[in-house]
């Protein structure tokens, strides 16, 4: 077992945001949570990578282990650091007023192994050849799509071998979507990266993942292979529309 | 009854004030005590509306104070007392208590005008520049009367304690407390008014997101002027009345020290809350004098217990509420308009 | 009459073109679609529209009135109102206070009657109170209205965000992504929402949407821009075949 | 005539110095954090006194250390120990004041008042500490003045004059070569995703406020060589016009502060020349704020664009 959350309760101020809830994530998997907005999709993710608050929730029971070890005293550089785990934030969160480039090699900040930087690269940038004809750009004059490719870039750039993508096809037209989602299914196929994705289409995420969590306000409702899923009635009826 | 328990308390607290201090119950110095509070309270919570309600970062405020000090001063040393460079009186100086309302309504109009010098740039500038323009603002107004020596430049101006002293002899009256306080109420009903209407609220539109009042049909420029001329003309009467107590006043008494005690009671009480301002200012007073002992020490200690305070309540006293809003209750005594 | 005229709308930022020779024309109660790639220059349309910008070049008429360059409240006044990409509400009031702002264009009132409460302001704040509570009973939002919008979830976030669009009574109401951040059964009562307020209201719809479902499912026609120039302008049916849109927007629909 | 204009271009360059090197400070930080560190002034004050106290010390002023050392060698120590001593000062106040704010997410603008509050708590604690009579700075490098027709130059003008351009070439690499000073450019723009890149923003902002405290350090001691008197509110005004020249020059540009710091320079030099010496800052603040009614955003600062 890779990651695996145990019996989280998280709160934002006094709030009780997360009832409790428990997921696993193995080694080369693709994991998708689905649910409505506010279910605490994000919530998870942000506190995975322990984002600090405001913005940022506390744990208030529970634990969350990596490789069996807990994680909850770490602070989020660590995260990315130690355990290569990398969040694509929800909203983008690129950094505008740096050139792509520069974004790309910011993310690789804490890192010493130059060889297999220069390797990660040209890996995002086979994935991504947009950004590599953006690379001097100010990143804030890309488009919406551009940006979303930058954050993802970014999230491997830190040497990462866990990617936690929140939303990423949020606000991107059709066409860029199936790319992005392209990239990331070679990603997972040809770099053995292990993803747990959030998305709002949920649909295009069950096709895209090998099991997939159904979060409804705070709570996991339902779990199991995407083809379950996709197939259950519940499913269908709440985030399906069918 | 519900409608009737505010302007009872008005006068009787009024009542109250004026009585003790007929009688010499209270004396001098807890009238000046007092007359502060009043001029803090109009000074804090004008401050409020830019800084709090529209939030944004005014911190020159003591400049539109500095206007209105001076613009009154002046008009009752011309018209109601002798003075070595203006002459005699152009009015028999027992008219002065009907005269007085008036100058400091006219202070109110010349420091809201002073305040259009950073209402204008507001329209294309936000935060820290604008802060900025608030700074050099009140610099330019400080070193503007500094450079005219008519008026005293660098060495202050006064005479108005006659201006007072001509008021007494027509009626024996507390008179500066007096006008302390009916200003005071009037400023406080005037902003609650203000920020409890659909107008007035328009203000906390363009706090919270200003491209969203533009597009849903606020006037954010209109409402920019209202805010920042209504927030300098208010400082202007506080800067009136505050140079009528003391009966002498000089540039330097409203430098950017002074507009940081703008910005201590408005970040102090809550931004965006009336009651946090007015309380903040009674207590922000009310410190003042109590560690007057200390002397400088004084002005250690009081930042120092700012920075404590701000460490366990972040959004100061009252956040963005108001009294009515933590005790529920007390809507049923009163109705506030 | 046309109710919305553009005519070689074009835009500059810089020395960069966001928008060249820009033209549709909206007839009086219209659904229309505005769709095409990230960064297409759709959201700029609809900036130049709501006064945002002043277009470098070409006309925008309402009503038969050139609005290009008007500041953005005054458009609002004249009967256009939008929603945005990213909902922005004031979050920090009740849901009530935010349909009640959105009336200054119509306060009735001024200063003077403010600070001395006349009776043409208590008559005023009596109406406009009354019409943002109607506005909030037609859209369903009335046991929210003391609510903050901060603590209601996304899907009605967004409906007060068009309901407090249609407090302002616009002939043209613009939609920019509504569906966006919604899930698919968000999108289904979204879609019912909006076909309610057509046929409720009797204005003029232009969205611009990227999930085709709901492009699919209201609007009568489409038009299709890339990099600021049109490409293909039609029925949704005609659109979806169209080997260019296919190309540069549609995708082939495979992961 | 001509030579009175050179005389005062370098007159004025060196009063440019001593804004640019403050405005840098402040530029750095608001830079990063967003925050106007209405204390910086005051630091700069700070780094005066430390200076004073450390030089005189290695002077053998005070009994438990009666040696008296050479005065280059003072001056060799005094200006390393007064830059680390000045740097704690700000790192405790951010340590103190701003960080546990910033961690419970307050309004920008209650760090802001904090700022203001501990600028005067430095000012004030220093006048209650040391009184109000004013030091005498001890002259550490023996003034030479060059004559050029009737130009005069100092050494200590010149020292001044190319310190500031060192410091800034310094700082200008920093922020755009180093992965560091990219770090801190990428913390204004968004704190929240910086930690998710495996940087330590803790880190970054203390760095941030080391390298702004010892440009303050070093302007306090440049400033205190030149005009030995010190005084607790000496920090302030300079502070502030520094401040504003940063934001002329258009804040969170460092290139901006640098160029803002020498233009009020230039300004008040000038007014100086033409106009009573009372005019000067009202004259100069007139045009800094016409300057800013046309360019908002400052000479060099790029307006942020609002997505809508």
């Amino acid at each position: 077992m890779l990651l695996e959350i145990k019996n989280l309760k998280v709160k934002y101020g006094n709030i009780e945001a997360l009832h409790g809830i428990s997921f696993t994530v193995d080694q080369g998997e693709i994991v998708t949570l689905i649910g409505a907005n506010g279910a605490g999709k994000t919530t998870t993710l942000n506190t995975i990578t322990r984002v600090p608050p405001p913005e940022g929730p506390k744990v208030w029971e529970g634990d969350i282990l990596y490789k069996g070890q807990s994680i909850l005293s770490m602070e989020p550089h660590e995260v990315v650091q130690k355990l290569k785990i990398a969040l694509a934030p929800e909203g983008r969160h690129i950094f505008g007023n740096l050139s792509v480039e520069e974004n790309l090699k910011l993310a690789t900040y804490a890192r010493t192994d130059e060889a297999k930087i220069q390797e990660d690269y040209k890996l995002v940038y086979r994935l991504f050849p947009r950004l590599y004809e953006r690379r001097k750009q100010r990143s804030e004059s890309l488009s919406g799509g551009e940006q979303q490719m930058l954050a993802v870039g970014r999230a491997i750039m830190t040497g990462a071998n866990f990617l936690l993508l929140d939303e990423p096809s949020m606000g991107l037209a059709p066409l860029l979507m199936y790319e992005m989602f392209k990239a990331l299914k070679e990603l997972n196929q040809k770099e053995g990266m292990t993803i747990l994705l959030i998305e709002q289409n949920a649909k295009l995420a069950l096709e895209f993942a090998h099991r997939g969590y159904v979060l409804d306000t705070g709570e996991i409702v339902l779990s199991g292979s995407s083809q379950e899923l996709l197939n259950s009635p519940e499913v269908k009826k709440a985030y399906l529309g069918g | 009854m519900r409608k009737l328990t505010v302007p009872l308390l008005v006068i009787g607290l009024f009542a109250l004030l004026i009585g003790l201090a007929y009688y010499d119950k209270i004396d001098l110095y807890t009238q000046s005590v007092l007359m502060f509070m009043g001029i803090n309270i109009i000074f804090g919570s004008s401050l409020n509306i830019v800084n709090g309600y529209m939030g944004e970062f005014s911190c020159g405020h003591a400049g539109f104070m500095a206007v209105g000090a001076y613009v009154s001063s002046i008009l009752s040393v011309l018209f109601f007392a002798q003075d070595r460079v203006f002459g005699a009186p152009l009015l028999p100086p027992q008219y002065a208590i009907y005269g007085f309302p008036i100058i400091v309504i006219i202070a109110f109009i010349a420091a809201a005008l002073a305040g259009l010098l950073v209402a204008l740039p507001s329209f294309k500038t936000r935060g820290d520049y604008l802060a900025i323009i608030t700074i050099a603002a009140n610099y330019i107004i400080i070193s503007t009367i500094i450079n005219i020596d008519a008026i005293g430049g660098p060495r202050g101006f006064m005479g108005m304690k006659s201006v007072i002293f001509a008021m007494e002899d027509v009626v024996y009256l507390p008179w500066m407390l007096i006008w302390v306080y009916i200003f005071t109420i009037l400023s406080i009903w005037a902003i609650y008014r203000f920020v409890n209407s659909t107008y007035g609220k328009g203000i906390v539109a363009i706090h919270q997101d200003e491209v969203a009042a533009e597009i849903m049909s606020v006037n954010t420029n209109k409402m920019k002027l209202v805010a920042f001329m209504f927030s300098s003309g208010l400082a202007g009467v506080a800067g009136a009345l505050f140079a009528h107590v003391l009966g002498y006043i000089n540039p330097n008494s409203f430098n950017i020290l002074k507009s940081t005690e703008a910005l201590v009671m408005v970040y102090l009480g809550g931004m965006g809350s009336l009651s946090g301002s007015i309380l903040a200012a009674i207590l922000f007073t009310f410190l003042l004098e109590l560690l007057r002992p200390l002397q400088i020490i004084k002005w250690v200690v009081i930042p120092l217990l700012l920075i404590i305070l701000m460490q366990f309540r972040p959004e100061g006293i009252m956040g963005n509420k108001e009294l009515s809003d933590i005790f529920p209750r007390l809507k049923k005594f009163y109705q506030f308009k | 009459m046309a109710l919305l005229e553009i005519k070689g709308l074009t835009q500059y930022f810089g020395g960069l073109c966001a928008l060249s020779d820009f033209n549709i024309t909206l007839e009086e109660q219209e659904m229309v679609a505005l769709i095409g790639p990230n960064g297409a220059g759709k959201t700029t349309v609809f900036n130049l529209v709501s006064g945002f910008y002043t277009p470098s070049k070409g006309e925008i008429i309402f009503n038969g009135q050139n609005i290009a360059g008007l500041k953005p409240h005054k458009v609002t006044s004249l009967g256009i109102a939008r929603t945005f990409q990213n909902i922005r509400l004031w979050h920090e009031m009740s849901v009530l206070d935010n349909i009640k702002i959105a009336q200054h264009y119509n306060l009735g009132y001024g200063l003077k009657d403010l600070f001395l409460r006349t009776k043409r302001y208590f008559l005023n704040e009596q109406r406009i109170e009354k019409e943002a509570l109607r506005i909030l009973e037609v859209m369903n939002l009335r046991e929210y209205a003391q609510e903050r919008p901060s603590n209601l979830p996304y899907g009605l976030q967004r409906k007060v965000e068009i309901a407090r669009a249609l407090s302002v009574h616009p002939k043209l109401l613009l939609l920019d992504e509504p569906a966006a951040g919604l899930n698919s059964a968000d999108v289904k009562e979204l879609i019912q929402l909006i076909k309610w307020i057509y046929d409720e209201f009797k204005i003029t719809i232009w969205m611009i949407e990227h999930q085709m479902t709901v492009v699919m499912n209201l609007c009568q026609r489409i038009k299709v821009i890339d990099f600021g120039v049109t490409i293909a302008e039609g029925t949704p049916e005609e659109i979806q075949k169209n080997p260019k849109v296919i190309k540069a927007y549609l995708g082939d629909g495979t992961i | 005539m001509l030579e009175s204009i050179i005389q005062n271009i370098f007159n004025a360059l060196q009063w440019g110095s001593y804004y640019s090197l403050i405005a840098l400070g402040y530029c750095l930080v608001y830079g990063v954090l967003l925050l106007i560190n209405f204390a910086h002034g005051d630091i700069f004050m700070v780094g005066a006194y430390i200076a004073f106290f450390v030089s005189t010390l290695f002077l053998g002023h005070y009994h438990f250390f009666p040696y008296a050392l050479s005065k280059p060698v003072v001056l060799a120590l005094t200006i390393p120990i007064t830059m680390f001593l000045t740097s704690c000062v700000g790192v405790f106040i951010e340590r103190v004041a701003y960080r546990p704010l910033r961690r419970k997410g307050a309004n920008r603008l209650y760090v802001v008042i904090t700022a203001l509050m501990a600028g005067l708590i430095l000012e004030n604690g220093n006048l209650a500490l040391l009184g109000a009579s004013r030091k005498k700075f001890p002259e550490l490098l023996d003034k030479v003045v060059y004559h050029f027709g009737n130009i005069t130059l100092t050494n200590i003008k010149i020292i001044v004059i190319l310190s500031a351009f060192l410091v800034f070439w310094l700082l200008h690499f920093i922020v755009t070569r180093t992965k560091i000073g990219m770090a801190m450019r990428a913390i204004s723009y968004d704190r929240f995703a910086v930690p998710l890149m495996g940087i330590p923003v803790d880190t970054i902002i203390v760095f941030t406020f080391v390298l702004g405290s010892s440009m303050a350090a070093i302007a306090g001691i440049l400033f205190a060589m030149s005009y030995p008197i010190l005084d607790p509110y000496m920090g302030a005004m300079v502070g502030w016009k520094a401040f504003i020249a940063a934001v002329v020059g258009g804040i969170g540009d460092i290139r901006g502060a640098f160029v803002g710091g020498f233009l009020l320079g230039f300004i008040e030099i000038l007014v100086v020349a033409f106009f009573p010496s009372t005019f000067r800052d009202l004259i100069a603040f007139t045009i800094l704020l016409i300057i800013l009614s046309f360019k908002p955003t400052g000479i060099f600062g790029v307006a942020k664009t609002t997505k809508i």
